[in-house]
């Protein structure tokens, strides 16, 4: 029997910064909403190429993007947080990807995995949009083609930090209008 | 053997419906609360997998989905009364089991009928 | 080689029949090829469709062509056909000019032929007389141009942070 | 023809649709868009439906064309393998090597056995690896979730044998023109070993999880069928094809890299349904996985240290003989600038992909790149034949037909 590793290194979620006393523990909102909502994303896996099959090895039981949190796939944007666009995004594509980010509810983040959907790749030909940046808003770049699990992996813990470090009301912000504005969705 | 069960009692299934009411109620509050709220045109359309949607979804539809749930819903019914039976199934003996048996006979009846018409046939158009 | 026997064989079949229509007849690497005239080609290959020694019943592949420096022929349609008991296969050629570029459509014959006759049609703007569903497949319906034409430049257009003294243009 | 399919409707006794007839009867008009998750991405298809049964249905694709064959006539021969990765990228070792074949056809270049047997080794395993993701979708589009999980974990191990050869998982990029840019590691060799001893353990189990399962057989058996003849008229080849019935495969009709001196049999179907597509697929997996046994054997036997032929204008020479003698300088530097002289000529060369005959039309003016490259792409080809499969059929088989038939995003929109 493997001798027992004192400190186990799975890394529990750490709880949030907050004022401790004698049985009381005391935090802001935004902290314990922002936990709640990193450890259970739901993704919107809009996946068209090679990338999509990449996601399949990541969603599958070896890397499992299950540990995460973010096991329950939603196709439907209704009920999605996160919209990982994977693979290319052909000119045809980008009304869909457009309407789709619409749809989603608030708060909504977007995860561009791969080349082809970061910037076109290598794929700068008359048909493919040039980066999905061009239509939507999006939080974080996976780089690679395709990137391997491990990325995705990373790609998704950073989105769980920037879940955890925002506020209820950055939504219902000005500054956030404005930003949507510029990409012409009201 | 029966202890005068006074109004006492039914205190813990008035504490579990609060509790569930509570839980229904709060965290839709909550949620209306916290949640942005962003409406757009564009937003409350219909989610057509990314496309414009045409045409309109209140189109007659054929029967035999109304039937299959209506059907459903019926048998449904006929398990709940079902269950008092059963939890005093011992002390009813047999006079109870028989009226359960006639009981379930007449409906079985009425399911073959059912059958016999047709009705959850489904590859038909 | 039994390439050779199969040219020869095809070609003396196809000279009865159909007479000047065929241009040329050559074997390329382990091809036969036969260069035919544009308004016969339906004919031709219904014929070496029907014809119990030739039986080509399958039709590998369709695509189209771009020569711009060879004048009053710079499209053209290249067909593979596939004898499979056999394991016979044969190339067909048409050239025609830019300006005319309507050619019969094959779809009475092979239904493989619908959509490749689209993407075709798409790409080179061969038009495809007869054919059922005569528009874009690829691209988007409303681009002007067709992409696959040697002149069509290659980059996506409206990209801005590309300048060319870094590619050496 | 298979008279009845499973809801014991003929072709013909499904209604037709006629204008007229479309006129006095509502038919619901559904949008099985392209994100919906049955289409593996990006396929659109408008399906006129009265009730569940489809009437009709019209597809759209071309959602991530990416102009494969314009961007391959800008690209000098050496560049175009990644572009080929991204074509079937479920099995991208097999377009590779397709495309270095196309290429050594045009040189009239030899290989060595051993460079032939190394390729067949990786074409297999991608085709296992292809066949594995196909039928493991099909079960959970049929709603059988726990198969995909297990046999994905055999995928993992054939993309480590990837990863050993040339440091790529999906897109591989394996292998140049002329065989192959290093030698097979010592840890590929045994990890190929260890996949060999395992991999027959989780697909027995994966085989009783649905083969006989009752209610798999009902979802699939009868579900988008189409008969040989119409098979053969849509252009169909591969699994597709001969789960219809005709026994076409191009490695035994035109056998490339010397798969002559292997035997495998070619598993047919009778009636071309999904049923029929996955027990075909799955067949083949068991002929691959026979083939890599023998290739290996062979290849134990045969010199070691061969791993590409002699083909100089085309083959980088070691980077130690590069820096060290002059002439191994130049032929590097003639390469990569594209000045080596590249024969004149017209090449169609074809390869049995992961779903049919994937075949490269060349034309090269003996320019730095070709002058125009074709691919004949299987899915495109078959895809056409849809609204006609699912006519007459359920929803739910449209579904099952549409993942059985393998139809790859990437392949389709080149």
């Amino acid at each position: 029997m493997a001798e027992v590793v004192e400190k186990s290194n799975i890394e529990l979620v750490s709880s949030p910064p907050g004022i401790e006393g004698p049985g009381f523990f005391a935090t802001s909102l935004d902290k314990v909403i922002g936990i709640a909502r990193a450890n259970s994303i739901w993704p919107l896996p809009f996946a068209t190429s090679c990338c999509g099959i990449e996601f399949m090895a990541t969603m599958a039981a070896h890397y499992d993007m299950g540990r995460f949190g973010a096991e329950r796939l939603s196709f439907s944007p209704r009920q999605a947080d996160l919209l990982m666009v994977m693979g290319t995004i052909a000119k045809k594509m980008g009304p869909i990807l457009k309407q789709v980010y619409t749809q989603m509810a608030e708060p909504r983040w977007v995860l561009s995995m791969g080349a082809c959907a970061s910037s076109g790749g290598i794929f700068d030909t008359y048909s493919v949009l040039q980066g999905i940046d061009r239509i939507i808003p999006v939080d974080v770049y996976v780089p690679g083609c395709p990137p391997r699990p491990e990325q995705v992996l990373d790609g998704i813990v950073k989105i769980q930090e920037l879940i955890k470090n925002e506020s209820i009301r950055r939504r219902s912000r000005p500054e956030y209008k404005d930003m949507l504005a510029k990409y012409g969705i009201e | 053997m029966y202890s005068n069960n006074g109004p006492i009692d039914y205190l813990p299934i008035i504490i579990t419906a609060l509790v569930a009411g509570g839980f229904v109620v709060t965290t839709m509050f909550v949620t209306h609360i916290m949640g942005p709220k962003r409406q757009g045109k564009v937003k409350l359309d219909t989610f057509e997998c990314g496309i414009e949607s045409q045409g309109n979804a209140r189109i007659p539809f054929s029967v035999k989905y109304f039937l299959a749930a209506i059907l459903f819903v019926l048998f449904d019914v006929e398990v709940i009364f079902l269950y008092p039976w059963a939890v005093d199934f011992r002390n009813l003996g047999m006079a109870g089991f028989w009226e359960m048996i006639s009981y379930m006979a007449v409906i079985l009846i009425g399911f073959l009928y059912i059958l016999k018409k047709g009705a959850l046939k489904w590859d038909t158009d | 080689m039994e390439e050779q026997e199969l040219l020869t064989s095809v070609e003396t079949k196809l000279r009865e029949n159909f007479g000047d229509a065929i241009i040329s007849a050559e074997v390329m690497r382990d091809f036969p090829v036969f260069t035919i005239k544009r308004d016969k080609i339906v004919e031709v290959i219904k014929y070496l469709y029907d014809e119990p020694e030739m039986e080509f019943r399958f039709l590998t592949d369709l695509c189209g062509i771009h020569f711009p420096d060879n004048k009053g022929k710079e499209l053209g349609v290249i067909y593979h056909l596939h004898n499979m008991p056999k394991n016979w296969r044969i190339r067909l050629r048409i050239f025609f000019d830019l300006n005319d570029a309507v050619v019969p459509t094959l779809t009475t014959v092979f239904s493989a032929a619908n959509w490749q006759e689209r993407e075709t049609y798409d790409f080179y703007g061969i038009v495809f007389k007869g054919h059922p569903n005569m528009k874009r497949i690829m691209n988007v319906d409303d681009m002007v141009g067709f992409p696959l034409r040697k002149e069509f430049p290659l980059e996506d257009q409206n990209r801005e942070d590309k300048n060319d003294a870094m590619f050496g243009r | 023809m298979p008279d009845k399919n499973k809801h014991n409707k003929t072709l013909a006794e499904t209604p037709v649709v006629t204008a007229e007839k479309l006129e006095e009867k509502e038919y619901t008009i559904l949008n099985l868009g392209p994100t919906h998750p049955a289409t593996h991405g990006v396929f659109q298809n408008i399906l006129k439906m009265d009730g569940e049964i489809i009437i009709d249905s019209e597809p759209t694709v071309g959602f991530i064309h990416r102009a494969f064959e314009k961007l391959a006539e800008r690209r000098p021969y050496n560049q175009i393998t990644p572009i080929t990765d991204r074509l079937n990228y479920c099995s991208s070792p097999i377009n590779n090597m397709g495309w270095h074949m196309t290429v050594e056809k045009l040189i009239e270049a030899k290989l060595p056995k051993r460079v032939e047997y190394m390729r067949i080794v990786i074409m297999e395993l991608s085709r296992i690896a292809d066949h594995l993701v196909c039928n493991s979708v099909i079960g959970v589009d049929a709603g059988a979730l726990t198969g995909f999980v297990y046999v994905f974990e055999e995928r993992e191990k054939i993309y480590e044998i990837f990863e050993e050869i040339c440091g790529a998982r999906l897109t591989t990029n394996i292998g140049r023109i002329g065989g192959f840019e290093r030698d097979f590691p010592d840890a590929a060799w045994a990890k190929i070993h260890k996949f060999i001893a395992e991999f027959p353990k989780v697909l027995k189990e994966f085989e009783k999880l649905l083969v006989r399962n009752r209610i798999f057989m009902d979802r699939t058996i009868g579900a988008g069928s189409i008969s040989a003849e119409r098979a053969l008229n849509y252009g169909f080849t591969g699994p597709n094809l001969r789960a219809a019935g005709v026994d076409y495969d191009v490695r035994v009709m035109n056998p490339y890299s010397s798969y002559e001196d292997f035997e495998f049999t070619i598993p047919v179907g009778t009636n071309g349904d999904t049923y029929d597509r996955f027990m075909v697929r799955e067949e083949e997996i068991w002929q691959s996985f026979s083939i890599i046994k023998q290739a290996v054997e062979k290849i134990e036997k045969l010199p070691k240290g061969v791993f590409h032929a002699d083909v100089p204008d085309f083959y980088l020479p070691p980077k130690e003989e590069v820096y060290n003698n002059m002439e191994a300088l130049i032929y590097h530097f003639k390469i990569v600038m594209g000045e080596t002289e590249i024969p004149k000529g017209e090449v169609y060369h074809a390869v049995e992909g992961g779903n049919g005959e994937l075949g490269f039309y060349l034309v090269s003016d003996g320019g730095r790149t070709p002058y125009r490259l074709h691919f004949r792409r299987p899915c495109f080809i078959c895809y056409q034949a849809y609204p006609e499969m699912i006519r007459g059929n359920l929803l739910s088989d449209a579904i099952v037909t549409m993942s059985s038939m393998n139809v790859i995003a990437g392949e389709l929109d080149a």
